[in-house]
């Protein structure tokens, strides 16, 4: 049992650029990287919306193994501007789990 | 032995009585000389010879004739031409030496046929470079060959390299067979101007070209089509009668649904639902079951959009028939060896991840887009469209159909992707529209 | 003129009452989809299947058919809602009609065919002359 | 029986029949038949020049009979009807013979048994014809006036139009005031205009029509008469009765909104609303949303309630409502412009924005409402724990996460049920389908049409609709109203029940198989029998079978001419 925080979102959301929010669940950010984890780009984020903050602290290594190469977001059909919500989330990281 | 025309390059002078007497004993009307059935030629300068069928075993005029008109004597094995001929000139393009000619003012085939056995142009050959007799010419030098225009090689590669065999050669023949003389060749674009005191602008949709999603294949991957071609593969009056897949024509047994083809994807800068391509996926799915009761089929999806009256019902006996559903959108897929395809999507019901899967036929559900010519049918600017190009509804909560030139509705998909029941309602509001208007026109005169 | 049906049917008569909006159409799709049933299945349309009077039956059987097919409009029909249990009745009644006169109540078969059911359409004729062929004959 | 004098044309239909029956064979066949006057083929019978000379057949040699043997006569029934009638024979002693569809194109495979199949069903259809007797439909004239019932979005926007085209409307609304729905709802989409506003502007155009009668409180209790000529009988207010004559009835009932069972995702629970209610309290806020004195912030919306129902349900509505993805979306963004602050959770199943209206479900996501899916088989929990409310959902999209949220409202996205209108349905004998809605003829081809003759169905009354849709359906409602009605008159098909007075004595059997109400007792010569009511039998023949007396027939199907067709089927080709 998860407990929905939707404040979390606002932690994480570091520019006007996020909008991870508008995502359609379509899943073809996951199909199309070529890291091939399953939890990149669509279900990590899913997180974030929902405010499950341990699983984004539990992923913080799947979080820095994406190459930034926005293969996802050229293929988005939603125009989520992926590769920048992952730098958000990395600076999030870097300040929560780094305390840089 | 029988006689036979003997033709010695060498001599020849390219004087062209051979093709002026063949003109001359062909003519019926000195107004219209046959074109001759021999040609003389030169070529690399001063090297003259002469053309003329060469009556081959390779019949292939013969055989392509669509109507029998050409046939072998079986005495002199000579190729003649009937009156069976119609003039399609399949013989002319089929001729590997380009010895059968359409004459265009006598209006028929000509081919040499020897002058049934006392040619012509033998006797008015005055360099005897042609002799018509049982032996060749005693002084014809052995070590002279022939040079052709074209080897035969050359001469079929020539042939083979036209494309248009199999297209209209205006030959007549459909307007000759019809019974019903439903075949007029000779009708023409006509304007005609109606005056008329209400239009109603149904021009419909234009579908989404599936070459413009790269990542899918289309047009790459002959087992990728479009769910337009399976529905002319499962319609009562299908061309193969059995739905194959085209690299081999196999029956495929794992077919695949790749809906949004197209639509809800602003990569193709098309952000709206097609409104269509669930449903008719659905149903194309329910008749394959039926076609190919062994096969299995996937449909990929973001959402199913069965939201019409006995929709959703119509998709949930779609699923107890068997058909999986895979909540995912394919993101790529790829051609294996044996023209299978993989398609890649993440499979997000089933909590799976990013998942891959074989499939032997692909369908692409292309979505719905505006038909702008709507729009270029008024003077430019009056009919205003919408900021998809739709044609706009100006008040389509309690005017639906209605646009933004007075007197001028519009209905069904062309406001917007529309299925046929909506189109169906909507074009009985605007017609509603239409006769108010003009009934109001009719009041205030 | 003796023309011999394709093995397997052993060339048996059918009469199939077939309803003008909703299983004709099906029945005319097959054909327009060329798929294949026996000629010796005759079809004679009528308005609605609950409009059958079991005396017809009777009558066809007596004729000299095999058997006797009811393409019901089932819950498709346009004239009434409850069709599906009017033209049970029928065919319940049918069938008893046919014990008494002593014909296997198995020559009579009912089906709704809606107005696309076409390859349900052939399936029916395939298995019910098939199961025609191990009736006693009456 | 007189000596009939039939004429019978087999076509060739180009190849189509001819490749696989021998035409010519059938025709030699059938031509000493008894009453067949000519037998002949034609390359192509339906070809003006085909039908040119069966026209100077029919005059020249008399007949008085028709069979053409050609494809199905879906396709061209009426066509040779009415060359029969131009050629002065009557139409309803013409029959097709289908041997395109149900006999050559089925049996390509054979063309001998072809053949055979071919002659049995000509001679069935000169068996038939030889039995037929002149027919005249039944012409009615027409009224040019029309009820609408319901005087909602629907039915109002239909008088208007009726009204345009010059026809008389009587508008009957149940309610003390018009509008339905609509009138009580604020913003809508797609285009953001407000319910009540359309409604007063609808209202107003009607009061100043002079064709238009409204009656408010007031409810249809009588129907007699048929299509063109309907009396009716409308009860206004407590006890007064008006009689009407109207040539054609629209039905604008609408739809209510679903009630969920006590307990259905928490309903009864205090903060637990639907979407009506929802869209009351959006409509009142200024700034923030309150409910019950507290400001909301967190708010929870729960999809396909009372849609697409299942489970131990009884008779669950498994059907669509098609508007409420859409309504809850354009809720949703309304809730965020009062108040960017909120945090909205949408429980969904399939998001069907469909069409523009995805553009919706787009927005409301860059609004920041979160969608979460639950399964179908899983739906969510909602509770109220120690004085909160806690709703449990498993998330599909996160993998079957089971998230718990503890929003201050839960809205329940209620679907559109179907009204209780048990009283209408039996006035009307208007059919009503599996989901409780009014049932069209065809949903494609004749989406607003009904069994029922001249009464028509639109709006929500039909199936779940939006406002836009709800209209365009009205309309169309009038297109085929005016269609019917600006002729003047309307001719039915003859193909109806009759009786046999001789044999019938009167059990009631019939008028109780009857939908219709068609047959009445009437008394001839002293003995009492049932009569049919031409225009109100349809010829379906449901009372063909329950009369124990076999006293009626359903002309062109009779009991003679089905027997005659047996006969005829099973006799040997050749």
């Amino acid at each position: 049992m998860a407990r929905v925080n939707p404040s979390f979102l606002d932690e994480v959301s570091c520019s006007s650029d996020f909008n991870a929010f508008a995502c359609m669940n379509c899943g073809v950010c996951t199909a199309v990287c070529p890291m091939g984890l399953d939890l990149l780009p669509r279900r990590l984020f899913r997180y974030v919306l929902i405010g499950l903050e341990d699983k984004v602290i539990e992923n913080t290594e799947t979080i820095y193994t994406c190459l930034l190469c926005k293969m996802c977001e050229e293929n988005c059909p939603a125009e989520v501007k992926i590769a920048e919500n992952v730098k958000c989330l990395r600076s999030y990281i870097n300040r929560k789990v780094f305390k840089l | 032995m029988a006689k036979q025309l003997f033709v010695t390059p060498y001599r020849c002078i390219d004087c062209k009585n051979c093709e002026i007497a063949c003109s001359f004993i062909h003519t019926q009307d000195p107004q219209k000389p046959a074109l001759p059935r021999i040609r003389a030629y030169t070529f690399k300068g001063d090297v003259h010879s002469v053309a003329l069928c060469q009556q081959c075993e390779e019949q292939t005029c013969l055989e392509v004739c669509p109507t029998g008109a050409l046939v072998r004597d079986p005495e002199t094995g000579v190729i003649k031409r009937t009156d069976a001929c119609i003039l399609c000139r399949t013989c002319a393009l089929a001729c590997p030496y380009g010895n059968i000619h359409f004459d265009p003012l006598n209006k028929e085939i000509v081919k040499c046929d020897l002058c049934d056995g006392d040619p012509f142009c033998a006797k008015y050959c005055p360099s005897r470079a042609l002799i018509w007799a049982e032996e060749p010419a005693p002084d014809l030098e052995p070590e002279m060959e022939v040079e052709g225009l074209l080897g035969e090689e050359e001469a079929r590669y020539s042939a083979n390299r036209c494309l248009d065999c199999g297209g209209c050669s205006e030959c007549h023949e459909c307007v000759n067979v019809c019974p019903a003389d439903a075949v007029k060749l000779d009708m023409r674009d006509e304007e005609q101007i109606l005056e008329v005191s209400s239009v109603i602008v149904s021009t419909g949709f234009n579908l989404f070209d599936a070459h413009l999603k790269p990542t899918y294949g289309y047009g790459r991957y002959p087992n990728v089509i479009t769910a337009m071609q399976m529905d002319r593969l499962l319609s009562p009056t299908r061309p193969f009668n059995h739905v194959i897949r085209p690299s081999d024509g196999k029956r495929p047994d794992n077919i695949a649904f790749v809906l949004c083809t197209g639509s809800r994807d602003q990569t193709v800068n098309n952000r709206l639902c097609s409104r269509v391509c669930c449903m008719y996926s659905i149903k194309q799915s329910q008749l394959i079951m039926g076609a190919l009761p062994l096969a299995d089929i996937t449909i990929y999806y973001i959402d199913i959009r069965a939201f019409g009256k006995g929709y959703d019902e119509f998709g949930e006996q779609a699923k107890a028939m068997g058909v999986y559903f895979v909540k995912g959108k394919v993101a790529e897929i790829k051609e294996t060896e044996n023209n299978n395809l993989t398609v890649f999507y993440e499979d997000i019901a089933g909590g799976d991840g990013l998942k891959d899967a074989e499939h032997d036929l692909v369908v692409l559900s292309v979505g719905l887009l505006p038909n702008i010519d709507a729009l270029n049918l008024f003077d430019e600017g009056l009919l205003e469209a919408d900021i998809y190009s739709y044609v706009k509804e100006i008040d389509e909560d309690i005017n639906p159909g209605k646009t933004s030139i007075d007197g001028v509705f519009v209905a069904g998909a062309a406001s917007a992707a529309r299925d046929i029941p909506d189109s169906i309602l909507h074009a009985g509001a605007a017609a509603a529209q239409a006769a108010a208007y003009i009934e109001r026109m009719r009041a205030d005169k | 003129m003796d023309p011999k049906e394709p093995a397997g049917n052993a060339g048996l008569k059918v009469l199939a009452f077939s309803t003008n909006n909703i299983s004709d159409p099906g029945i005319d799709l097959a054909g327009s989809a060329h798929m294949h049933y026996s000629p010796s299945v005759l079809v004679l349309p009528i308005p609605c299947s609950s409009g059958i009077r079991p005396s017809w039956v009777l009558h066809a059987l007596k004729a000299g058919f095999d058997g006797v097919f009811i393409a019901a409009d089932g819950t498709d029909c346009a004239y009434l809602p409850d069709c599906t249990d009017r033209t049970g009745k029928v065919f319940t009644e049918a069938q008893t009609l046919l014990k008494e006169n002593g014909y296997d109540p198995k020559r009579l078969k009912m089906a709704a065919i809606c107005s696309v059911c076409a390859e349900s359409f052939v399936s029916h004729m395939e298995n019910f002359q098939k199961d025609l062929i191990g009736l006693d004959t009456a | 029986m007189k000596d009939r004098r039939i004429g019978v044309f087999v076509c060739y239909c180009g190849g189509n029949i001819s490749d696989y029956v021998d035409v010519n064979k059938v025709r030699d066949a059938i031509e000493n038949e008894p009453g067949v006057a000519v037998a002949k083929t034609h390359m192509f019978t339906c070809s003006d020049a085909a039908q040119q000379e069966i026209i100077e057949d029919i005059q020249n040699e008399k007949l008085d009979g028709l069979v053409v043997a050609s494809c199905s006569p879906k396709l061209h029934l009426f066509t040779f009807r009415a060359m029969a009638e131009r050629a002065g024979l009557n139409p309803y002693q013409y029959v097709q013979v289908n041997l395109r569809e149900q006999c050559s194109w089925a049996h390509r495979d054979n063309v001998e048994l072809a053949t055979d199949k071919a002659i049995r069903l000509v001679r069935a259809g000169i068996a038939k014809t030889r039995l037929t007797e002149p027919l005249s439909t039944l012409r009615i004239e027409t009224k040019p006036k029309v009820l609408v019932i319901g005087a909602g979005v629907a039915g109002l926007r239909a008088a208007l139009a009726i009204s345009d085209l010059g026809l008389f409307v009587f508008l009957v609304e149940k309610e003390p005031e018009v509008g339905g729905w609509t009138r009580k709802w604020n913003k809508m989409f797609f285009h953001d205009q407000r319910g009540d506003d359309i409604i007063d502007m609808l209202k107003d155009q009607i009061k100043q029509r002079e064709n238009i009668t409204l009656f408010t409180n007031a409810e249809v209790v009588e129907k007699g008469g048929s299509v063109g000529d309907f009396s009716i009988k409308v009860r206004v207010g407590k006890d007064d009765t008006i009689s009407l004559e109207v040539g054609a009835i629209i039905v604008a009932t609408g739809f209510d909104v679903y009630k969920p069972a006590e307990g259905e995702f928490g309903y009864g629970l205090d903060g637990v609303i639907r979407l009506p209610e929802f869209k009351d309290l959006v409509t009142q806020s200024n700034g923030t949303i309150n409910y019950n004195g507290r400001t909301v912030k967190n708010i929870v919306y729960i999809y396909c309630v009372g849609s697409r129902q299942f489970g131990d349900i009884d008779n669950p509505n498994l059907y669509c409502s098609r508007y409420c993805c859409s309504a809850a979306a354009y809720e949703a963004l309304c809730a965020y412009e009062k108040n960017p602050e909120l945090h909205q959770f949408h429980l969904f199943r399939d998001m069907r924005t469909y069409g523009k209206h995805e553009v919706l479900y787009e927005e409301a996501r860059t609004r920041q409402s979160i969608f979460i899916r639950y399964e179908d088989e899983d739906p969510p929990v909602v509770e109220r724990v120690k004085g909160k409310l806690r709703v449990r959902v498993h998330d599909q999209l996160t993998g079957g996460e089971e998230l718990e949220i503890e929003p201050d409202l839960v809205v329940l996205v209620t679907s559109m049920v179907p009204r209780e209108n048990d009283k209408l349905v039996d006035i009307l004998k208007l059919p009503v389908g599996l989901d409780g809605f009014f049932n069209e003829i065809h949903p494609k081809l004749r989406p607003v049409e009904t069994v029922v003759d001249g009464v028509f169905i639109v709006g929500a009354a039909q199936s779940p609709k939006t406002m836009a849709e709800s209209v365009a359906s009205a309309l169309s409602g009038v297109s085929k109203s005016a269609a019917l009605l600006m002729k003047g008159y309307v001719d039915l098909e003859p193909f109806i029940a009759r009786i046999d007075t001789e044999l019938c004595e009167w059990c009631e059997e019939c008028t109780k198989a009857c939908p219709y109400d068609a047959v009445e007792k009437v008394s001839v010569d002293g003995k009492e029998v049932a009569h049919i009511i031409e225009s109100l039998c349809k010829g379906s023949g449901a009372c063909i079978p329950v009369c124990p007396k076999d006293a009626i027939d359903i002309e062109g199907y009779t009991d003679v001419q089905v027997k005659a067709m047996i006969d005829a089927l099973i006799q040997e080709a050749v």
